[in-house]
């Protein structure tokens, strides 16, 4: 026992002296931290030739040129395209974070089928056979009207193939997402006469007048806005951002005018009157190339004095004139409108006012002033061979009643579809809903409503890329290739003056099994047969998009833009083409949509005390696109804490609620409620909530969904009374502690 | 059971009786472990911290125990170089904390850095401009130290003792002890030092920073002044509740007082400098760097002044002077406040140079970053305290750590009472040992 | 020390051009590798090596106004390349290169102490809290010049630094001598929209970085420019990345940390 | 750590104060336990047994 103890001590002690005189315990310790610097777990990325790939970036309806910089087959980074000119080598946080969307979870990796309230995996032939069975029974039984189409753009060869499809198969029901471009639209026609895409030569104007634009926060194409903004920061140009909240535009513009929200037309008008009342108006132009001014002006003298501006709008009066004077003093005043990022057309009487002013300071179609694009001409197709179920399809009323005798202006009412898809006229008004590019069950207003419209559709197909919150809806998701997989013409980046096209290309193969739309339309046009076939002349997309381009094809591979920068707007003599040649500031069709007035928001005000206003933000995406992982990441803990949003208000506001700022209150309105949390601040209007826009999503990814909440689950559309689009701005509210 | 392994001439409880102490302790400990296991397979995710607080309890746990430790480098210091024979009597025990203290440290910090494995770089590719890699020096070399004094006393234990081998290497050991004492205050000072330094040359952190001499800022020494003033509090604390635990008088009152007023002195002298430092920061060093004082302690949910008094007024003038004055010194109660206190007043310190120095926002858009510890880190920081108490236990019940516990605590007949509470005692504290027990468990029967 | 044609990389952010869009975030994300997690809304427990700060003028309504700061690492030159992080860092793990005045960070070296957190009063340098993990297929999108960093070890901006690396092996390769102004650029100045940000060899006078910022190097740096500032230029960190506002309480609230003090004293 | 050895190593007064001070610390540590060792290993082959203090 005592040898044994000894003994064991001995050789116990003896080893371990003994081993750690050995190399083994050193060449252990180095082994272990050479393991720890290469953990199996941690990526390394692999090496590989370089490429760059010029193509152009779908995100948004900005339209910018992208650099795709790859390794071997891989997309590593996207830039932007340098001397593009509309981006020029730079791009927002969305285009860099693109490369997530083409490898990010939310891929539809397949066609698929909803079979007892479940995807399952279908192979196209099966897919395509599907719809084009059910499409032809549907024409079979003269139902060819009941197919409807929503799509997020109505430029470019996709969305014209897709309104092609639907017309030469016999429906008038293509529909375009709503934005401010619908009320622009309408403006341009009543007061010039054209039917034209509203530009702004920002870049060249030198005193910008925003009624709520958010131009640094992803108004028109943002890239090219944010070039401008540091133009006039070297240039001596001003801004000035009318908007009740101190948004990221209004923090970096000269003047934050904060106003009683929903009444930016009123100023408007307002400066409109101190402008005439000084004669400060450009003379050659109201003079000589406007028709019906003396009779707005009376209006506008009579109805919108500055006191009585000041009172609605909350608007000093000093400020209204001092504004006045210098808008029109300055050498290239603008006026723009279109709120936060413009996904909403608002009022057309407001959308008007704004544009009487820059008709006042005469730079309709000059450098730095308001611009009528052309809608863009390389899309010749040819002529429609229409079949008799087709023509009578046609000439039936779209099923959101555009152009109809209420509507009589607008082209497309996405906001009316809930409303006309519930009111049961005694049968199904749509049979077949096709959805490309868009996700209207996240972003149209009343997303409630819009879904409940969606279950009566028996057929809903999607051809999103992604598993957003409509393709969960749809009965058959036939997903097209990223735009970094496929071939397509970008054309008219939002709000840019000059007729330019942009070329998306496949950087890399496609990743899963999913087809161009393009080829999906071509397919099923082919399967339908008859004429149908017939108005797609092509084997593919591509073969269609090369012969549609014609002679811009080459230069768009090499350059991978093409811009008419010889461009210049007709002067005012050839401009407009009105019935009087004139921009009209009255006409009679001006005149019998009413005087502008202010739009309400929905809700009693008695039992909603607070109004509710969206804002939007670079960081968040609000449109098709859900925001990639990188954008999240981005978003400020001032807007977003674990999953809670955070409701911006007035500190004087949450007092008077009790609330203080961190903590949790219940957010309602007409539409709905939410959790939500209080940031008091003293950047916006006592009264209001300010919620941002991209939120709430409970599709996509993990990355995205589960986090705040949607605004436009809160939200309710507003019918204009002179278009019907949605003219809501807010909606009311309340706010209670949790 | 254990009897020939308890030394001679001493009385401890009985075996199950310890061994139910130990399990109660080894319970929370394991659960440190657990804890630790954590933090080392899933990461530093499982604690509180963040970029903001990338030192927190931690490091405010490992400064702690180190400037607590420093009773043995001081005390070593004194008995060995200065030559204050009568510390012999503690010096054990000292080394015990020390031993205890360090060893700890390291392992803290083994688990507090991001990648444990890679943790020797700090050795082999080191820095020698960082204060961090004076610490990490001097610490391991200083722990060597303490194992080397550690040692002697373990192979004192009666059934090594008679190895002839182990008997001769304790008493060589024994024979150049100043040598490597030596060695180790020196070691200690500059480590003690250098951990001061720590936040005392951040020259962007306008809290912890100071002025220099060469290339040591102020609290370089005040770190290790303050160590060796509050180190000796923090012995005779221990050993007091050591004491009270047992229920036996195992260190003579000359010692502790001879202790307490040599620490009284040191106390006194730091918190001198200590205030005419903090005095000069926050008039001229702070200023400098565009920040007032009031900044400092205004403003957030915790850092107050209260804890500018608390740590130089209530832990600092208020023990130098209790442990200065020979009345209150003398006074058992005064003295158990005062050396009380003046450990307290190191962790306090230690506290505010690493936690206080990083909750204050230097870029002026940013706010105070405080934090609350997660359970794992308040888990990991326990667990070098169950292990201490365990070691004091094993090390007091078999090893001759008082000399004069046999002189002061001579064996007599069994006494028949019973003290039932003594076992929930030994649960919560460093002792194992129940004087009221049965004489008769402690015979040598079984030897 | 300094040799003869040494470089002083960097960087100058005009404020009144910076919208607060993020982009610089982003694109120095998809440069860099960066890891992103279900939720990253903790900042403090976030990486990115660029983030973007909002500033307010404490004002009531309606005269409360925000700027945005980005700020990125601001490789502070301190005295003679005595930056408050390379100086502490026990393992020289990160390092102060006198050829490009760029302060650098091996991650297989650190071993994670963080004192150079500690030490760093612009919370540039992060902390890699947990494992990094993309997605099943999104490990597709890593840049190879830019190394993945394992758990427990502190990151940070390196000024693109494997862009410099890139175009010096095209300029060596070309037997160029120079690299020139726009052949390395980072990627937040690059994918800035506004321009904001503008990127270069401080000791070139050709540079339009140098030309902004107007160094004074008898003065460690401090600009001449009278609309610039350096953060927390008293602290002696000596960065070199200056920022440029016309707005007063933007240059205060930056550079003048006093004026918190001062309120705090109120 | 180690002249020649680490890529760190600068020969200049900081290092050689450094680590001078480390090896030298290392040094009579090392030096001191080896003593103890080996003297004790002799004492107890030679069958000496040296009184405790």
């Amino acid at each position: 026992m005592k040898i044994d103890r000894r003994s064991f001590l001995s050789f116990a002690i003896g080893g371990a002296a003994g081993t750690a005189l050995t190399p083994l315990p050193w060449k252990l310790t180095d082994d272990m931290s050479i393991w720890s610097q290469m953990w199996p777990w941690t990526p390394v990325p692999a090496r590989g030739a370089v490429t760059v790939v010029k193509s152009a970036c779908t995100l948004c309806p900005g339209g910018c040129g992208i650099n795709v910089r790859k390794v071997d087959d891989r997309v590593v980074k996207i830039e932007g395209l340098p001397d593009h000119p509309v981006n020029d080598g730079s791009l927002c946080t969305l285009g860099l974070a693109g490369a997530q969307l083409l490898y990010g979870p939310r891929r539809v990796k397949t066609p698929l089928k909803k079979v007892n309230g479940r995807f399952v995996a279908i192979s196209w032939e099966d897919a395509l056979a599907e719809v084009s069975e059910k499409l032809s029974d549907l024409r079979a039984k003269g139902g060819a009207h009941t197919v409807a189409c929503i799509s997020s753009s109505d430029r470019g060869t996709v969305a014209e193939l897709l309104a092609r499809f639907l017309r030469v198969f016999g429906s008038p029901n293509f529909i375009r997402m709503p934005s401010s471009q619908d009320a622009y639209e309408v403006a341009l026609y009543l007061t010039q006469g054209v039917r034209a895409i509203p530009g702004f030569d920002v870049e060249h104007s030198d005193f910008v007048l925003s009624f709520g634009s958010g131009l640094l926060d992803g108004w028109g194409s943002p890239v090219y806005l944010f070039k401008a903004h540091s133009q006039w920061r070297d240039q001596g140009g001003k801004l000035i951002q009318v908007e009740p909240r101190l948004s990221r535009t209004a923090a970096k513009a000269d003047q934050w005018v904060p106003i009683n929200p929903g009444t930016e037309g009123a100023l408007a008008l307002g400066i409109a009157g101190v402008i005439i009342k000084e004669s400060l108006y450009d003379e050659k132009f109201v003079n000589s190339h406007s028709s019906g001014f003396q009779e707005w002006k009376r209006l506008v003298i009579d109805g919108f004095s500055p006191e009585i501006v000041s009172k609605v709008t909350g608007v000093k009066v000093t400020v209204i004139t001092e504004l006045a004077r210098s808008f029109a003093r300055a050498n290239r005043p603008l006026a723009t409108g279109g709120r936060g990022k413009g996904t909403s057309p608002g009022s057309l009487k407001e959308v008007l006012a704004v544009h009487f002013l820059n008709a006042l300071v005469g730079n309709l179609g000059q450098k730095g002033g308001s611009w009528a694009v052309p809608e863009p001409e390389y899309i010749d197709w040819p002529e429609l061979e229409m079949e008799q179920a087709a023509s009578t399809g046609n000439q039936q009323t779209r099923i959101d009643g555009a152009g109809s005798d209420i509507y009589t202006h607008a082209r497309y009412l996405a906001n009316r579809l809930p409303e006309a898809l519930l009111t049961d006229p005694g049968y199904q008004p749509v049979q077949v809903l096709f959805i490309s590019e868009a996700n209207p069950a996240y972003s149209l207003p009343d997303t409630t409503a819009f879904k409940d419209a969606v279950a009566k559709i028996p057929m809903k197909v999607s051809f999103s890329s992604y598993l957003d919150e409509t393709a969960e809806l749809a009965d058959l998701v036939l997903p097209n290739h990223t735009y970094l997989e496929r071939y397509e013409d970008v054309p008219a980046p939002s709000g840019y003056p000059l007729p330019i096209i942009s070329l998306v290309r496949p950087v890399v193969e496609p990743k899963f099994n999913s087809m161009h739309t393009g080829d999906a339309v071509i397919q099923l046009a082919k399967a339908l047969g008859g004429s149908i076939s017939k108005a797609f002349p092509w084997d593919s997309y591509e073969e269609c998009l090369e012969e549609t381009l014609g002679d811009k094809w080459e230069s768009l591979m090499e350059q991978g833009y093409w811009v008419d920068s010889e461009y210049e707007a007709p002067g005012w003599s050839e401009a407009f083409e009105t019935a009087s040649e004139k921009f009209e500031f009255t006409s009679r069709e001006i005149s019998a949509l009413g005087n502008y007035s202010l739009v309400k928001p929905e809700g009693d005000e008695a039992f909603f005390p607070l109004v509710l206003i969206p804002f939007d933000t670079m960081r968040l995406w609000s449109g098709y696109v859900g925001s990639p992982p990188f954008l999240i990441k981005s978003v400020e803990d001032t807007l977003l804490q674990k999953n809670e949003v955070l409701v911006e208000i007035h500190a004087a506001t949450a007092d008077s609620l009790g609330l203080g700022s961190g903590s949790t209150a219940v957010l309602t309105t007409p539409k709905g409620k939410a959790r939500v949390k209080i940031r008091t601040t003293e950047g916006i209007m006592p009264g209001l909530i300010a919620l941002p826009r991209g939120l709430g999503h409970t599709a996509n990814d993990r990355f995205l969904a589960g986090k705040g909440v949607n605004y436009n689950r809160l939200a309710g559309p507003v019918e204009d009374g002179a278009t019907g689009h949605d003219a809501a701005w807010g909606i009311r509210a309340r706010l209670a502690k949790a | 059971m254990d009897a020939a392994l308890i030394p001679k001439g001493v009385k401890r409880c009985p075996l199950p009786q310890f061994l139910g102490a130990l399990t109660v302790v080894s319970v929370v400990l394991l659960w440190g472990v657990y804890a630790m296991l954590l933090c080392w397979l899933k990461g530093l995710n499982q604690t509180n911290m963040n970029n903001a607080y990338g030192f927190a309890l931690w490091i405010w746990a490992d400064l702690a125990v180190i400037a607590l430790g420093g009773g043995a480098f001081f005390t070593g210091l004194l008995r060995y170089i200065i030559g204050k024979d009568e510390l012999k009597n503690i010096i054990n025990f000292a080394v015990l904390l020390g031993f205890i203290c360090y060893s700890s440290a390291l392992l803290i910090l083994g688990i507090d850095v991001g990648q444990p494995l890679r943790g020797w770089f700090i050795f082999w590719h080191a820095n020698v401009h960082s204060m961090l890699t004076e610490v990490a020096f001097c610490l391991t070399c200083y722990f060597f130290v303490l194992c080397i004094e550690y040692v002697p006393l373990v192979l004192e234990n009666r059934q090594i003792d008679r190895v002839p081998f182990f008997h001769n290497l304790s008493h060589n050991m024994h024979e150049i002890m100043a040598v490597f004492a030596a060695t180790g205050a020196f070691l200690s000072f500059f480590h003690q030092g250098s951990l001061g330094g720590v936040s005392g040359v951040l020259f962007a952190r306008p809290f912890g920073f100071r002025e220099h001499i060469l290339i040591w800022p102020y609290t370089f020494f005040l770190f290790t002044w303050s160590a060796a003033a509050c180190g000796p509090c923090f012995t005779i604390l221990i050993t007091k509740i050591t004491e009270a635990i047992s229920r036996k008088k195992l260190v003579k009152d000359n010692v502790i007082r001879l202790l307490a007023k040599i620490a009284g002195w040191m106390l006194l002298t730091y918190i001198f400098v200590k205030t005419i430092d903090t005095i000069y920061w926050a008039f001229v060093t702070a200023p400098s760097k565009g920040f007032v004082l009031n900044f400092f302690y205004t403003d957030n949910a915790f850092y107050g002044y209260w804890i500018l008094f608390l740590e130089i007024v209530l832990c600092g003038w208020v023990p130098a002077f209790l442990l200065v004055v020979k009345k209150t010194r003398e006074n058992n109660k005064l003295l158990w406040i005062a050396v009380f206190l003046g450990a307290l007043g190191a962790m306090v310190n230690r506290w505010v140079m690493v936690l206080q120095v990083l909750a204050i926002p230097v870029l002026p858009f940013e706010n105070w970053a405080l934090y609350i510890p997660s359970w794992q880190e308040v888990a990991t920081t326990i667990l070098p305290v169950a292990y201490g108490i365990i070691l004091v236990m094993i090390s007091f019940r078999y090893m001759p750590i008082f000399p004069q516990e046999q002189e002061l605590n001579p064996i007599e007949p069994p006494t028949p009472e019973v003290e039932p509470a003594a076992a929930a005692d030994a649960e919560e504290t460093p002792a194992d040992e129940d004087p009221a027990a049965p004489e008769g468990d402690l015979q040598p029967a079984q030897a | 020390m300094k040799k003869e044609n040494a470089k002083r990389f960097g960087m100058v952010i005009d404020l009144d051009k910076c919208t607060g869009c993020g982009s610089c975030m982003v694109a120095c994300m998809a440069e860099n590798n960066v890891p992103f997690r279900e939720d990253e809304t903790d900042k403090l427990l976030s990486v990115a090596w660029m983030r973007v700060y909002k500033l307010t003028n404490g004002k009531a309504f309606p005269d409360a106004d925000e700027c945005f700061l980005p700020r990125p690492c601001q490789h502070c030159e301190g005295h003679h390349g005595h930056s408050p992080c390379v100086s502490v860092c026990p393992a020289t793990a990160t390092d102060y290169d006198a050829s490009t005045g760029i302060v650098s960070q091996i991650y297989t070296r650190c071993f994670g102490c963080r004192y150079c957190m500690a030490a760093c009063p612009y919370h540039v340098r992060l902390f890699n809290w947990w494992d990094p993990v993309w997605p099943d297929g999104m490990e597709k999108m890593l840049n190879p010049d830019v190394s993945v960093r394992m758990r427990g070890v502190v990151e940070k901006c390196s000024f693109c630094f494997h862009r410099y690396q890139l175009a010096r092996q095209q300029a060596d390769y070309e037997e160029r001598g120079e690299v020139a102004e726009n052949e390395y650029q980072t990627a937040c100045t690059q994918g800035c929209p506004a321009g904001a940000i503008v990127f270069g060899d401080l000791n070139n006078p050709d540079h339009e970085v140098t030309r902004l910022a107007q160094p004074d190097l008898s003065h460690e740096g401090k600009s001449r420019n009278p609309k610039a500032f350096r953060l927390l230029e008293r602290l002696g960190t000596n960065t070199k990345v200056y920022y440029l506002s016309s707005r007063e309480w933007v240059r205060r609230l930056g550079d003048n940390y006093q004026v918190k003090a001062a309120q705090h004293q109120a | 750590m180690l002249p020649f050895i680490s890529f760190e190593w600068v020969s200049d007064t900081v290092h050689f104060v450094f680590h001078g001070a480390l090896w030298y610390a290392l040094s009579v540590l090392g030096m001191g336990m080896t003593y103890c060792i080996v003297k004790a290993a002799y004492d107890t082959i030679k069958g000496k047994a040296g009184d405790h203090h």
